[in-house]
């Protein structure tokens, strides 16, 4: 199976945007995992980064800004055998959608979440973001941004998620397996990828990001959660990418028998006759 | 013959157990019952309780006026006491004060704890009122072995027991019970098993297993949150996923993602819930993705009062969300009619992959009826799914002259993916910025609204052909109005017939405009204080009510109610 | 005499700045001007386009016919070409291919890269244009100034004139330019200073700071944004807090806990985030904190159309949230209705303790228009705020004959605390059960609807009395359908005329019921797909349109296309 | 000023409620701080301890479940003289209100909250909220609670607040004190209450988390991050009550000239000739 299974049509995104690099690590990732198009669903919810789904042959969900992760969990539940993975921006995944955010990490649904975390909201022209560092100016913070940026790995760790990392849209191959790691793992996984705004941010560019990532190497365990909250915690000068934060544990579906065993739940058939037989609960 | 028997006390007492206790009693006896709860927004004290209502006849509604009165403490006596026929009797404990010569100060607390357990006093007035209506206590231990453990569910037998002992029988109101038409289905019922007893709520849950659901998600919410209990306690056994969101946008949101994926899906809530899926409930229609949502209506704005009811969201579930898309909106007039849209819903919803919402009420959800076992032989799931796609690639919305276009599920067909997207979109579901493609979608959607109307259901007729004065309303007011009619009718005055909606949007109008036509009058008769059903009938069919009925204080309308409110105006 | 220049390119191109100083370089040479926006959800590439039309005499509303294009690539000239006049010119660089002798191919980026920078280009197109039409380019440094660091508005300035000696004038179109009567004032404004150059959501956001606003939160949402933006710049200034929410639901319940805290405070959002609002407008009804909100409207349903143009949200609007409580919706006109109505908004609001939603939409948000500035004297700040309290303790919800309680600020009056709740509640403030304070609550609020009755502006009458058609329509159709109403009135036969609502909730009806009575047909004209304004028109006063006229591809009605299609029905 | 200011109306709540407890302490904690009821207002959501505004007299705002942060601290950006005190619940702060609570975190505006956690939906009858044990059985949690329950002082501290402390109903004075150093805390402060629940949760009681709690002494830090975030995780056989993290911080107001300094924004006039000045942006 080649790249080209995942045919693209004309993006909407600017010239030099770190997302086309993402969305080519996303489709290296799914050939080397051996994935069909139709085996695999990318959820989105509104934004730049959300319109991934628009640009790849998979099955696409582009729901409403913030809402990706509910409407993803709703279909993996359903469908087990579904490749499920949200693609959406650092706006959608903590702002508007940080209650899903937090509480799916909870549910611990086999999903993969991939935020294009460019600390700006691009589509609606360069506000501040959950994510956007400290006095950083935009129209509407135009005295710089006085909110501390929240740190989404560090609060996905202490959230009890058990695959976290982050990665830079700048380093492809690094990026593509990591994808791939997170893909694979069984439960809810999230890669917070640092990614540049050509248009809107000009603080975190390619070069900011570029000269402060390193490599997490061997010598980092990523199983020990307060050192990982700690690694979490580095951030200005030198920002690690990798696996911050790795454990495996039941998921959603393997802590109910009838999802865990069997066929997806789509294609059961219903059993009307044991239906009925609940009208004793009436009598 | 129908009597009604009122069980009061402070939240916390029991008083919800006792009368479930006592309706199964009188079910299993072979009577028709409709018992009504009235309880307030807290977990202990305040003044809580159930009116049960009971006989030969089929019953549709609740009354006012008491024949008994079951006082778990004295506020109730004193709170309902003005409603008590003169012949009537109040069961309370011996320690509650009165100067009524109708009330029967009995020992209860004193045989409950010769019996073992101070918080048996219930099952010992549950006892003497049985005694004293000259219905057999044979039920009883049945009942409470069903729901409690065995130990718990022999002491309250006994208690019941004793109570019977305290008085003397006043009525006689044994039914010879014979007919168990469902025993003789596969099903093995006990004596009384040609009723089932069952409020709307457990209805609707119960429809939606029928119907195939194969999720709920939603967040708690007074007074849909039975709905979701129901459905969780059959959740292993159904193979069916309940899951708590973490809010009421989570809730829709995962939804509409597990029907997208294929399965049948569904949530519920009241109105504020509902407010927070207005967005979610524009993205069904967007997606063209079937959804159905139970919205039980509870008085507002907001807060308002959470266990009362109100009829106050007609207008503003027609019209919620941005933008123009079909949707459709039933409201269910009694348990059984709940059963049946809720199966409907879930065919409607995928047939024109819509959302469609069940517009419920507290009255509804929570009052309990016997009604004739619902008829599954009849349900058919029709899911309207393709297993072939012509068009490569596929195109998820295709224009087609219904508007409905074929439905893959994703994963299903090797090679084909489905694109579904919020933005405007083509018929391959990529974002679109062309007018002329705009024009095409919105035409497209708005058709399924149009084919939708040949499946409306037009509204059910109350009354004779021949009237003078037509009455308009819809849902859960058919009960009380049904008997108000038949009332104001029995006067051989001015004759009444009404039309009670289910179907609410699209409104069907060829039995409105009929019937209009002929009326010297007409009134609309709705559980709110704006008269929604008056406005969206004006606007729809330029037929405007000459007066309203209308009540707003949380508390269902009565059939007395109605008919005193239409006579003045006579 | 008008004329009407197109300039587009692709996102990122600079269309937007080059139309913006076009604009005020026109502007202060005494042209009245009127511009449209046609813009794509993206941030580069696409197809944008600004549409200028300029002229002696105040303007409505965009045309369809262009004089001239400035044509920063390709496409722009073959998208637009067919809408060029036959004595038309289009502006574009000599790289551009065409086969058209109406395109003058100039060397825009070589002349720019000879100022020093490619990038310049447009606005040696610029220098280009104003020298054809014959505009003096005097203004032009003036106004680069004005958005530009020096150096950058000195090369722009110098761009503009190297592109003025490209063509030869074709034209004459100065104006003569005296009567600065602003400038006398107290402001020291230049040329042209007799008008403002202004866009809808600018106008809000001004007429929000004139009214005192101290408090915006919002979520950013296209096309509400620039109400933020604008106000965000006033915020050290004006000392207004100018918050960015976490999400809409924050948004508006931020906004509430300030006004009730005694700030005037405002929301905005456009429909996807008016949809997680409802519940906190329910809010505001319930508790009855005074609130505005601007609803930009969109095209729907959900994402829709981003950035383009829709009325497709007013019967959404009008209904939303659970229950029923009172609200008031005014759909602004033009830019100079939409200063003066926000002012009105606030002390609405303030007045009757409801909120109150300004529905404007993406047309009137972006298109920007000459006006006459502001009259800030006539502006008066009306708080109904109480000092004293005659109840102890205070009663939040005092019933009164008009409905309206006296307001106090919490922590203003030592010994009184201010208790408000979303539970139904008693005058105190304080949750109740009771069945009879409910009753007199929903009286209590749905009598201030009535009192506000009293408020209402009559819609604006086109036309003259002696009119065989009446147009119904509503909000920014103002402006195209008044010039399509005299378009129509000057062929000297069927004889229009025309209601455009402001106030839309609730809604007027005495000018409509008599203007209808004299219509031998009545047509309604909308910018959506279902014709919302008549069905309201059908349910509030009973009057049905004989057709309609609606346009739902998120492109705005031109007059001309008003005109086509009410003449194609005559 | 005496407790008597703050006259009780009868309350809704059963008898043995962990929220008397903390309405007492929240009374004298006010009697201490020596505030008086005009000056205080305590904001609520929905549910049971969200009704705490209607039995105290003080300014209060029973808004909508789940918002009451956003409500708290609107008002207290326009008048920074208010006391603002949020008291809600555990399904309220952390469930329906969970993106407010991270974003509130990070405004750091001047209020307090007090979370009445008492493992579960109290007004609507005992279902599971975020904090509900693992295995907890409910009506439609019938297999027991799946979903680990999140950790509200870790996320807090994970999240940066400057104050963030657990105490339990069952010690009234210790409660107390904690609420008066909470009150006095500039900036966002959290105080997760543990409080039973005697008719829902069943599992949690009175018994539970008297055997649990211990207090901090004086040998603990609160200043130092990392340790803290260890402390949080504490659960299970012991549970730590008192101030956990502590670190002072510019708050909303601070950062912001005009808030800072001079009245309360809604005690200054408007200068309508300066905003009519604004024409000047359009000429
Ligand atoms: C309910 C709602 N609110 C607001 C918006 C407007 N909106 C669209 S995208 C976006 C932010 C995008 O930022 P982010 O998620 O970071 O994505 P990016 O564009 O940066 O990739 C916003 C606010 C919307 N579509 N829906
Ligand atoms: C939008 C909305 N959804 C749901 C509800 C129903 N509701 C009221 S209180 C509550 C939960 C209360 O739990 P918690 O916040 O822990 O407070 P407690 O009663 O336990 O003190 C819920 C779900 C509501 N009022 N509004
Ligand atoms: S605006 Fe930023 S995020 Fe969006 S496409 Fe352009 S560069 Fe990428
Ligand atoms: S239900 Fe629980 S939280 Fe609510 S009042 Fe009763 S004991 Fe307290
Ligand atoms: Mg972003
Ligand atoms: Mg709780």
């Amino acid at each position: 199976m080649s790249n080209t299974n995942y045919v693209i049509s004309e993006t909407a995104w600017c010239p030099g945007c770190g997302n086309f690099n993402i969305l080519e690590a996303l489709k290296n990732a799914l050939e080397i995992l051996g994935k069909k198009p139709h085996e695999v669903l990318i959820v989105g919810g509104i934004g730049q980064a959300a319109k991934t789904p628009q640009y790849i042959n998979t099955n696409g969900f582009c729901g409403l800004h913030g809402r990706a992760l509910p409407a993803a969990v709703g279909a993996k539940m359903v469908n087990k055998d579904l490749t499920v993975i949200v693609h959406t921006g650092d706006g959608d995944s903590y702002g508007e959608g940080g209650n899903h955010f937090i509480h799916n990490i909870r549910r611990n649904v086999d999903i993969t979440h991939f935020v294009h975390d460019n600390q700006i909201y691009g589509l609606t022209k360069g506000q501040a973001s959950p994510t956007t560092d400290l006095g950083h100016v935009t129209e509407v913070q135009i005295a710089g941004n006085i909110n501390p940026p929240l740190n989404p790995v560090l609060l996905a760790i202490a959230l009890g998620a058990g695959f976290v990392a982050r990665a830079f849209s700048g380093d492809k191959e690094h990026l593509t397996s990591i994808m791939v790691e997170a893909i694979k793992h069984k439960g809810y996984s999230l890669v917070d990828i640092l990614q540049p705004c050509v248009s809107f941010n000009k603080v975190n560019t390619f070069q900011w990001y570029s000269k402060r990532v390193y490599k997490l190497d061997e010598s980092y365990d990523p199983t020990d959660k307060l050192k990982a909250m700690e690694k979490a915690m580095e951030w200005g000068d030198r920002i690690p990418i990798g696996i911050i934060y790795r454990e495996e544990k039941p998921t959603y579906c393997d802590k109910i028998e009838f999802l865990r065993e069997g066929p997806p739940l789509i294609d059961r058939p219903v059993d009307i006759q044991k239906i009925k037989g609940y009208l004793n609960d009436f009598i | 013959m129908d009597y009604n028997i009122l069980i009061g006390g402070a939240a916390g007492q029991g008083v919800e157990t006792l009368s479930s206790v006592f309706e199964k009693v009188l079910q299993r006896n072979g009577f028709k019952v409709f018992s009504i709860r009235d309880y307030m927004s807290r977990v202990r004290g305040g003044h809580n309780f159930v009116q049960i209502r009971f006989g030969d006849q089929e019953l549709f509604s609740h009354a006012d006026e008491l024949d008994g009165i079951i006082a778990l403490n004295e506020e109730t006596v004193e709170l309902h006491i003005g409603r008590l026929k003169a012949d009537g009797f109040v069961i309370c404990d011996k320690q509650v004060a009165h100067a009524d010569d109708r009330v029967m100060a009995l020992p209860l607390v004193e045989v409950a704890r010769r019996v073992g357990n101070a918080r048996v006093s219930g099952s010992v007035a549950l006892g003497a009122a049985l005694a004293l209506l000259g219905i057999p206590a044979t039920e009883v231990e049945a009942v409470y072995s069903k729901i409690f453990r065995p130990d718990i569910a022999k002491q309250n037998a006994e208690a019941a027991l004793e109570g019977s002992k305290l008085v003397q029988p006043r009525y006689n109101l044994s039914l010879p019970v014979d007919n168990l038409s469902l025993s003789k289905n596969s099903l093995s019922l006990p004596k009384g098993g040609e009723s089932i007893l069952i409020n709307g709520n457990q209805a609707i849950a119960l429809g939606a297993l029928a119907a195939g659901c194969k999720f709920y998600s939603a967040y708690p919410m007074t007074p849909s949150t039975s709905i979701m209990n129901y459905l969780a306690s059959k959740m292993l056994d159904a193979e069916i996923v309940v899951e708590q969101a973490e809010d009421e946008i989570a809730a829709i949101n995962m939804a509409i993602g597990a029907s997208y994926a294929g399965a049948r899906a569904m949530t519920g809530t009241s109105g504020g819930g509902f407010s927070l899926m207005v967005e979610g409930l524009g993205l069904a229609g967007m997606l063209e993705v079937p959804l159905v949502i139970a919205e039980v209506q509870r008085p507002g704005p907001v807060t308002g009062f959470p266990t009362r009811t109100e009829q106050g969201d007609l207008k503003f579930v027609i019209s919620a969300s941005q933008g123009e898309f079909p949707r459709m909106v039933i409201a269910p007039r009694n348990a059984e009619d709940a059963f049946y849209q809720t199966v409907r819903a879930f065919n409607l919803a995928d047939k024109y992959q819509i959302p469609v919402i069940l517009l419920s009420d507290q009255f509804l959800a929570d009052s309990t009826v016997t009604i004739k076992p619902f008829d599954f032989d009849g349900i058919r799931h029709e899911r309207y799914i393709t297993h072939t796609v012509e068009d490569k690639p596929y195109k998820r919305y295709k224009i087609t002259p219904t508007g409905v276009s074929p439905r893959v599920i994703p994963g299903k067909i090797p090679g084909v993916t489905v694109l579904v997207d919020s933005d405007e979109h083509d018929e391959y579901g990529h974002i679109t910025e062309s007018a002329e493609v705009r024009r095409q979608m919105v035409d497209k959607r708005l058709r399924k609204l149009e084919y939708l109307k040949q499946e409306l259901q037009e509204p059910w007729f109350l009354g004779d052909d021949d009237f003078d004065v037509l009455i308009l309303a819809w849902g859960s007011t058919w009960g009380p109005l049904a008997e108000a009619v038949s009332m104001l009718n029995s006067r051989q005055r001015t004759r009444y017939a009404a039309l009670v909606f289910g179907d609410v949007w699209p409104l069907p109008t060829k039995l409105l405009v009929e019937k209009a036509k002929k009326a010297k009058k007409i009134i609309n008769v709705e559980q709110n204080a704006t008269g929604q059903l008056a406005s969206l009938v004006a606007e729809v069919a330029g037929i405007f009510c000459d007066f309203s009925v209308l009540k707003y204080d949380g508390r269902p309308m009565s059939p007395r109610y109605i008919f005193e409110k239409v006579r003045e105006k006579e």
